[in-house]
């Protein structure tokens, strides 16, 4: 018993698949490209058909193919040490690039790589330059180092797409770049990201009719891939709203491997992508125990939307520089911080958990120091785990489990002790080491 | 101070003499020379940097004295490890250590590069940590076109100099901008002679020597550095030596986290002379001097976008140009292998490596590769790959000498 | 007597710990751990029985038996336990000599086995008669093994016995000996123990009170890394962090921060006033710095657990080390020697890089508060107590830092304050505080 | 008359070999002793003596060290570890293209050209549970000798997959499995699929071809070869050729041999350089040495 929105989302995603299987004979042309910072209308106003790498990966992942592509890739030469998204997907293909759906993927006409959030991008695509031989376009997006997208950095991206971008897509499709298209594809986009920010703020209900991690990467998949400024796009996310809204009516909680969650014992933000060689094994650890995520900074990836940025037809060029520069990642520390601190408060959150992943340097590298921020900010006790993207080696089942588990029974601990809330006014043991 | 050309006793001296002042230099974690030259005079400022490349023009002619933090060697980290998961590399541990026990309470500014994700986040790190430090983020130009990014880099190098001129009270001229780019030109010429004297002749100028003296370029005032790098040069050409029968190579992709001196010696023991490498890049990023045909700050933008070489931390437009580097550098050196010798875990120096091997290997260069911490204590295995290196070069390939001299023959893969 | 059992299930060793109604300690027990997790959960708890009777016995007697007297029953106690396992041993031996051994050997390596067995026993009784016994690990694998294995090589030397052989057949049965359960309860051995020292007429009138008590475990909690396996109710499980915090709590209420290094990993754990976990960090993947690279330096030495400790304090010039990777130890110990440092730096430079990586999860869990606990099997070593007090002074300045000798048991003893709130919800405790 | 010892200093054995180098090398006496907590130097005396008894020659042209053995006093000369093996296995095994040395702690595949020089090379890296170290610990808290192991593995029915990259929790997994009954055949088979694994992606990494010789202390145990064989055929898809393995019963003194080798190379390269050691010399020892 399926709900519509999962069912149009498989079939989306099918077909795009099929017509990119298909863009050979076609004569569609195919860009890769990331989903962070992804100029999805603006490919799709070329009539061009966006393809992207990481989702590869993260499929390979889910699908049990991970492991063997990173094996291959470390045989030719690729260190145990980097971003496993690299390696699987170097690793597929190498072996045939069969995609998720098991249609043989496109070579690219294209690779568009807008620099944004991650440093890693770029050695990427040097690599499948290296292997594909095709065009490149690069697009500088300057990180937020001082907290925001100055002005002069906005100025610089725009430059960049009118200079190097449309004129590289111009080359590869052979058509004109059309303003007025890409306006409409921008306000089919803003449509479908409403409805996405109204499906996630209604986790701040109790019980949460959604989960906002696991169940939040099935939602963000299509606004964060392929799908927006698309009419199907924007038809799931009003099915994906209705269905929600329904639920939260009748005060129903998510699906979950373990049944429907209705009864909510735990509410948690999660910062940090998930793992998902072991997705559901990991989901299970968290519903079992009766947590729901109620917000997540990796739903936010690829574009900050539920703090208020929407696609702009009225300027075009500017508010996709301005999406750009707004990803998750591309924020500064500092600002992930408050983001985080707001989403405990928002969503009246008991607990805040990290997924450290091993690939991953450009969330990873000072969670550490989130973590204590966060606690000592919002005064509610923080869990860290570890594991990875891919690479299942680094999922360690039973090790997970008895830090969740020592997690969990330390939320029920204190709240036994504490009465209703589990965040006692004093933040835990507060103060750096000296 | 300088010996006399005849005098060989007083040559040696004055060589122990330089080798243990940049010694005392880079062993001295809590940074003792910055601290005498903020006392000299008040009002003094000094600004920090972590690898690879910040345009320290700038920090110089705002008055300050730039002072590259590249980490702490095989100091004891207990902070550090508290913010960092074991699978990032060990640079930014030693950093934060340095920082939280107070040894760079000495730096009114710090410049975060833009060498890699893990350098990012620790400038907004260091923004929490460190509230009262001036903290900059500072976004290299990656561009495939280098006339696009003049404007943007350009912008960066004003931005940069109005914050660090704001924190000294200095009114920054052209001339100022002029005078401090002549002086580093000076410097860049300077490590150029330095590194072709050891190119020739590596038995005279070991590479610990070599490292030690750059290394202290890092904290000492420009200045101050020159003279003393000069007597190097020129007490080290007084000194014959005694060439070894040893293979030359080039150590690539150690630009950011150092290598412990001991691995430097390790494989200069096991019979490889370093004739090139990637060790402090920052100060060699830049080729040559720069320009002088427009204002200042267009000239340091324009010589950064069209004068730099190539290097992990800088986005290569040119495809292929990462393949041909390799066997460009091993013949400019004159070497007869690459080592690739990277910091654990990091990112942009491994993810190039597959190209730059491919590389090698496509012109027939040997070439092997292993990973290092800063705070690596054993080195048995670099031993046995360094050794077995130069076994092969030796016993089989004959050294480039060698086989300049006969016809050559097949080639090691 | 109605009682509480916690039960920690470790990775290198398994404890027990059983309070009374009052929250009491009655009794501590502990074991290696096993392949048979079971079985290792019942000879902890037995021997936390042993221990609980004869703290009655102690009690009922003390004044007419007098101490020396008590201490020479537990340790004939202990003795008849040794010889028991012994006897065990030498079996298991002799029916896989028959087994596994080639023919033409058999006999050889019976008599071998006969010897070193018969004066295995011959020394335990020996140590028996010293008043002041020394210092040994509490493990029958430990103490039987070095013995065996001195005296193998001793035979090898003489008479050209095969000591890959010998040492092969021990690995082989001191397995069989450990997976099998044996009778160890105090019931079992007292009678003969008593006997050994003389049956003195008022000792005997406590051992029979001691005997007769009926303990009734009304709850068991268990904790540990292999609690999973426990065969109790999922409600009686409890996680590491909650029953280190809680029984750290209970020995020195006014803990706030408590390190735990234990066999396969360490956690940093910050309590509130009640002893609630506030947060806690434990080691990632990598088993590094934990106790078992403590043994396996032990065993690169050949030397027991507790002498590491000792040794290490007698360095005058620490040697830095960077690599606690445990797989690595002996090799760069080796390497170490051989560029002729001193055992005894090497050792405290090992003690002080377990202690740093510990140092780095505190400061990653919050800092060291006011006051700071180590518990774990660790903290039965000296040299690493000292790094530690060192290191906390340089980074902290000063903090009490509490440790209790039982500090081993201290998960035990959470668990089993859980038991008892489980059936007696509000119960206030008295465990005696940190005792000395 | 050329003869030459070879001394390979590992990281858990000794091993030496004295060589008859004249004309085809020939070993004339070899022996390995386990280091297990004693003195290397001791170890390196006494492993050393033995050879040279053995062998009953009365001098010595060339004393080679290899692997650790940089520090012997009484050495002539030095080769790496790698450059060795690789000579060693071509002695054992001419038609060898590749070895894969399975040492005590270090596993590394090294391929070579018919000459022995060293083309490329893999090891396994610092985290490693793929180590003779390591299944040694094994086979002792299953009770069984290094001996028994090869064979148990064979007889596996269900093997059952060791997960862990680390040695430590690599050991509790096997904890684990005894209790969960898990039969001590299958949990050796287990350990060697694990360990053949990863010895399998060293070689296709080297893209090795042809035969592939295993030297190390490892190598003469039946499981692991079954193990790899069975891996090896199992990836044969994505490997580079087919791969054959050998290995002899010499294998653990392929390095030692290898050094004596090329300790007989450089004697006649160098010219006419007196013998290292003669039987009116103390025999070579560290207390001896100048
Ligand atoms: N008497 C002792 N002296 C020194 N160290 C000891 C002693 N007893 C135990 N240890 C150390 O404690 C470790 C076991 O600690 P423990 O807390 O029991 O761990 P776990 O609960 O994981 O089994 C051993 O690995 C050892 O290093
Ligand atoms: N006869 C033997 N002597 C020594 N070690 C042996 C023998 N047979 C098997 N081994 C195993 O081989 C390992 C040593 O292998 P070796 O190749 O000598 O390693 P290394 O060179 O690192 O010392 C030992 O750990 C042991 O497990
Ligand atoms: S480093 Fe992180 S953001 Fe970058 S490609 Fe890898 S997973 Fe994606
Ligand atoms: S060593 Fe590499 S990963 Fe680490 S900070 Fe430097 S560039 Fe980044
Ligand atoms: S092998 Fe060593 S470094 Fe690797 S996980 Fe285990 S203890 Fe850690």
């Amino acid at each position: 018993m399926k709900d519509r929105s999962m069912l149009l989302q498989k079939e989306m995603i099918a077909e795009h698949f099929r017509r990119l299987e298909a863009a050979p004979q076609t004569g569609e042309k195919v860009v890769y490209t990331f989903v962070p910072g992804n100029l999805t209308e603006l490919i799709r106003s070329f009539g061009a058909l966006p393809l992207l790498p990481e989702i590869n990966a993260l499929q390979s992942g889910m699908r049990g193919k991970s492991k063997g592509y990173i094996a291959e890739a470390e045989k030719a030469g690729h260190s145990a040490d980097v971003c496993t998204y690299v390696k699987a997907d170097i690793g597929m293909m190498m072996s045939g690039n069969i995609g998720p759906t098991g249609t043989k993927l496109p070579p690219p006409d294209l690779l568009l790589l807008s620099y944004t959030g991650c440093y890693t991008f770029m050695k990427w695509f040097e690599l499948l330059r290296e292997k594909y031989q095709c065009p490149t376009v690069f697009l500088q997006i300057p990180y937020q180092g001082d907290g925001t997208l100055l002005p002069e950095h906005r100025d610089y991206v725009v430059e960049q797409l009118r200079q190097d971008v449309i004129p590289a897509l111009e080359k590869v499709t052979g058509r004109p770049y059309d303003e007025a298209r890409l306006r409409e594809l921008l306000a089919l986009s803003a449509r479908a990201e409403d409805d996405l920010v109204a499906v996630l703020h209604s986790a701040k209900q109790k019980p949460s009719p959604i989960d906002s991690y696991f169940g939040g990467v099935y939602y963000i998949g299509p606004i964060f891939s392929a799908f927006r400024g698309t009419p199907e796009g924007v038809e799931y996310y009003q099915a994906l709203r209705e269905e929600v809204e329904e639920r939260a009516a009748a005060g129903e909680g998510p699906m979950t491997p373990s049944g429907r969650l209705d009864d909510q014992q735990f509410r948690l933000v999660v910062e940090g992508p998930p793992n998902w060689t072991s997705f559901n094994q990991f989901w299970e650890m968290f519903s079992d125990e009766g947590a729901v995520v109620v917000a997540s900074t990796y739903t936010k990836v690829g574009g900050t939307y539920d703090f208020g940025f929407r696609h702009d037809p009225a300027d075009p060029l500017g508010t996709l520089a301005d999406y750009c520069g707004g990803c998750y990642t591309n924020h500064n520390l500092p600002g992930r911080i408050d983001m985080l601190v707001e989403y405990v408060r928002q969503y009246q959150a008991d607990g805040f958990l990290i997924n450290s992943v091993k690939s991953c340097n450009s969330f990873s590298a000072g969670q550490l120091l989130i973590l204590r921020e966060v606690e000592k900010r919002t005064g509610i006790p923080g869990g860290f785990i570890e594991s990875d993207l891919v690479d299942p080696r680094y999922f360690s089942a039973a090790n997970i489990k008895n830090r969740l588990e020592s997690y969990f029974q330390m939320l029920r601990e204190r709240r036994r002790a504490g009465g209703q809330a589990a965040s006692p006014a004093a933040p835990p043991a507060a103060g750096r080491a000296p | 101070m300088s010996p006399t050309p005849d005098d060989p006793t007083a040559a040696r001296a004055r060589r122990q003499q330089i080798v243990a002042w940049a010694r005392d230099l880079y062993e001295d974690l809590d940074f003792g020379s910055v601290h005498r030259w903020l006392a000299q005079a008040p009002g003094r400022k000094a600004c920090g940097y972590l690898p690879v490349y910040v345009p320290r023009e700038i920090i110089h002619a705002a008055g300050m004295l730039p002072v590259g933090v590249h980490g702490g060697g095989s100091m004891e980290i207990i902070r550090g490890d508290a913010y960092y998961q074991s699978y990032i590399c060990h640079l930014p541990r030693s950093v934060v250590e340095l920082g939280l026990t107070g040894r760079l309470k000495c730096l009114s500014a710090m410049l975060f590069p833009s060498t890699c994700d893990v350098i990012r986040n620790l400038s907004g790190m260091w923004q929490v940590l460190e509230p009262g430090t001036y903290v900059r983020y500072v976004d290299l130009p990656q561009v495939n076109e280098p006339a696009r990014a003049v404007d943007f880099w350009r912008g960066e190098l004003a931005h940069l100099l109005r914050d660090l001129s704001a924190c000294t009270g200095r009114t920054v001229t052209d001339e100022d901008l002029w005078r401090s780019v002549a002086v580093y030109d000076e410097q860049r010429a300077l490590v150029q002679d330095l590194y072709d004297a050891r190119r020739e002749q590596p038995w005279r100028i070991p590479s610990e020597e070599l490292y030690l003296l750059l290394r202290a370029a890092e904290v000492v005032p420009v200045e101050e550095w020159l003279p003393v790098a000069r007597d190097y040069l020129s007490v080290t050409a007084q000194d014959p030596g005694r060439p070894r029968d040893n293979a030359r190579v080039v150590v690539v992709g150690a630009f950011c986290e150092q290598p412990p001196l001991g691995l430097l010696k390790t494989i200069e023991r096991a019979g490889c002379y370093i004739v090139d490498d990637d060790l402090l890049l920052g100060n060699r990023l830049v080729q040559g001097a720069v320009p002088r045909d427009g204002d200042p700050l267009t000239c340091l933008a324009r010589a950064l976008l069209f004068q730099h070489r190539e290097s992990s931390i800088l986005y290569e437009p040119d495809p292929g140009a990462k393949m041909r580097s390799i066997p460009r550098r091993v013949e400019a050196a004159r070497a007869d292998g690459v080592i690739f010798a990277a910091p654990s875990f990091c990112d942009p120096a491994l993810l190039d490596r597959p190209m730059l091997r491919e590389g090698a290997e496509a012109s027939k260069i040997p070439c092997i590769a292993f990973k290092y911490a800063e705070n690596t204590g054993q080195f048995q295995q670099f031993r046995e790959q360094a050794g077995t290196f130069s076994d092969s070069i030796k016993l089989w390939l004959g050294t480039r000498a060698e086989r300049e001299q006969s016809a050559p023959q097949g080639g090691a893969r | 007597m109605r009682c509480y059992v916690g039960v920690d299930l470790g990775s290198t060793t398994t404890k027990a710990v059983v309070l009374g109604e009052d929250g009491r300690i009655l009794g501590r027990g502990i074991t290696n751990s096993r392949a048979n997790y079971d079985l290792a959960a019942d000879v902890a708890r037995t021997e936390a029985f042993v221990t609980a009777r004869f703290g009655l016995l102690r009690r009922e007697v003390q004044r007419s038996a007098g101490d020396a007297r008590l201490s020479a029953l537990l340790r004939a106690f202990r003795l008849e336990q040794t010889l028991a396992q012994l006897q065990r041993l030498a079996a298991a031996l002799h029916a896989e000599i028959d087994h596994a051994v080639a023919p033409a050997l058999r006999q050889g390596t019976h008599d071998a086995i006969d010897e070193i067995i018969d004066r295995s026993r011959q020394e335990e009784e020996q140590v028996f008669l010293l008043p002041d016994p020394p210092l040994r690990s509490d493990f029958f694998r430990d103490v039987a093994g070095s013995t065996f294995s001195r005296l193998a090589e001793e035979l090898a030397n003489r008479d050209g016995a095969s000591f890959d052989l010998l040492l092969g057949l021990y690995d082989k049965c001191i397995i069989q000996v450990e997976n099998t359960p044996l009778e160890l309860g105090f019931h079992d051995h007292i009678g003969a123990a008593l006997a050994r020292i003389g049956d003195p007429p008022e000792v005997r009138a406590g051992v029979q009170a001691a005997t007769a008590m009926a303990f009734d475990a009304a709850v068991t909690c268990g904790t540990g890394y292999g609690r999973a396996r426990l065969p109790f109710p999922k409600e009686w499980i409890r996680s590491e962090i909650l029953c280190h915090g809680l029984g750290a709590h209970a020995m020195f209420p006014r803990t706030r921060t408590v390190l735990d290094i234990g066999g396969q990993d360490t956690k940093a754990i910050q309590v509130d006033g009640e002893g609630i976990v506030t947060s806690f960090q434990m080691n990632d993947r990598c088993a590094a710095g934990c106790g078992r690279y403590l043994g396996y330096i032990a065993d690169e030495m050949n030397i027991g657990l507790h002498e590491l400790g000792p040794i290490a304090e007698q360095s005058t010039r620490k040697v830095r080390i960077n690599s606690t990777c445990t797989v690595f130890a002996g090799a760069e110990l080796r390497e170490r020697l051989g560029v002729g440092e001193r055992r005894e730096d090497i050792l405290a430079g090992l003690h002080r890089a377990v202690i740093l990586r510990a140092m780095s999860l505190l400061a990653r869990s919050g800092g060291i508060e006011d006051e700071f606990t180590f518990t774990g099997g660790v903290a039965n070593n000296p040299a690493a107590v000292q790094a530690l007090r060192e290191l906390v002074e340089e980074n902290y300045g000063r903090r009490t830092l509490n440790i209790s000798p039982a500090s081993i048991y201290t998960g035990a003893l959470g668990a089993a304050i859980f038991a008892l709130r489980v059936d007696r919800p509000g119960a206030e405790l008295d465990t005696g505080g940190g005792e000395a | 008359m050329t003869w030459t010892a070879g001394i390979d200093v590992g990281s858990g054995a000794v091993k030496a070999v004295v060589m008859d180098c004249s004309d085809a090398p020939r070993v004339l006496a070899h022996a390995a002793a386990r280091i297990r907590r004693r003195e290397v130097a001791q170890v390196v005396d006494e492993v050393v003596g033995r050879v040279l008894e053995e062998s009953g020659v009365g001098r010595l042209h060339y004393i080679a060290s290899t692997g650790e053995g940089e520090e012997i006093p009484f050495a002539t000369g030095h080769f790496y570890g790698m450059t060795t093996h690789a000579r060693g296995a071509l002695h054992l095994c001419p038609q060898a293209t590749t070895v894969l040395d399975i040492g005590a702690l270090h596993t590394r595949a090294v391929a070579m050209d018919p000459r022995g020089k060293v083309l490329d090379y893999k090891m396994t890296s610092q985290c490693a549970s793929g180590s003779g170290q390591f299944l040694e610990n094994i086979a002792r808290y299953l009770g069984v000798s290094l001996a028994e192991v090869g064979p148990l593995s064979k007889a596996a029915r269900k093997p059952e997959g060791v997960s862990s990259i680390c040695a430590v929790l690599a050991e509790t997994d096997v904890i684990n499995m005894v209790s969960r009954g898990i039969d001590t055949a299958d949990i050796l088979r287990g350990i060697h699929d694990s360990m053949a694994g990863r010895f399998a992606r060293l070689l296709r990494s080297l893209n090795a071809t042809g035969t592939t010789f295993l030297s190390g202390g490892l190598a003469n145990d039946v499981g692991l070869q079954q193990a790899l064989e069975d891996a090896l055929a199992q990836d044969a898809r994505k490997a580079a050729g087919p791969l054959t393995l050998a290995t002899d019963p010499l294998a653990i003194h392929a390095g030692a041999i290898g050094a004596a080798i090329w300790g007989a190379f450089r004697y006649h390269r160098l010219g006419s350089t007196g013998p290292a050691w003669t039987s009116t010399d103390p025999p070579p020892t560290h207390a001896s040495a100048p």
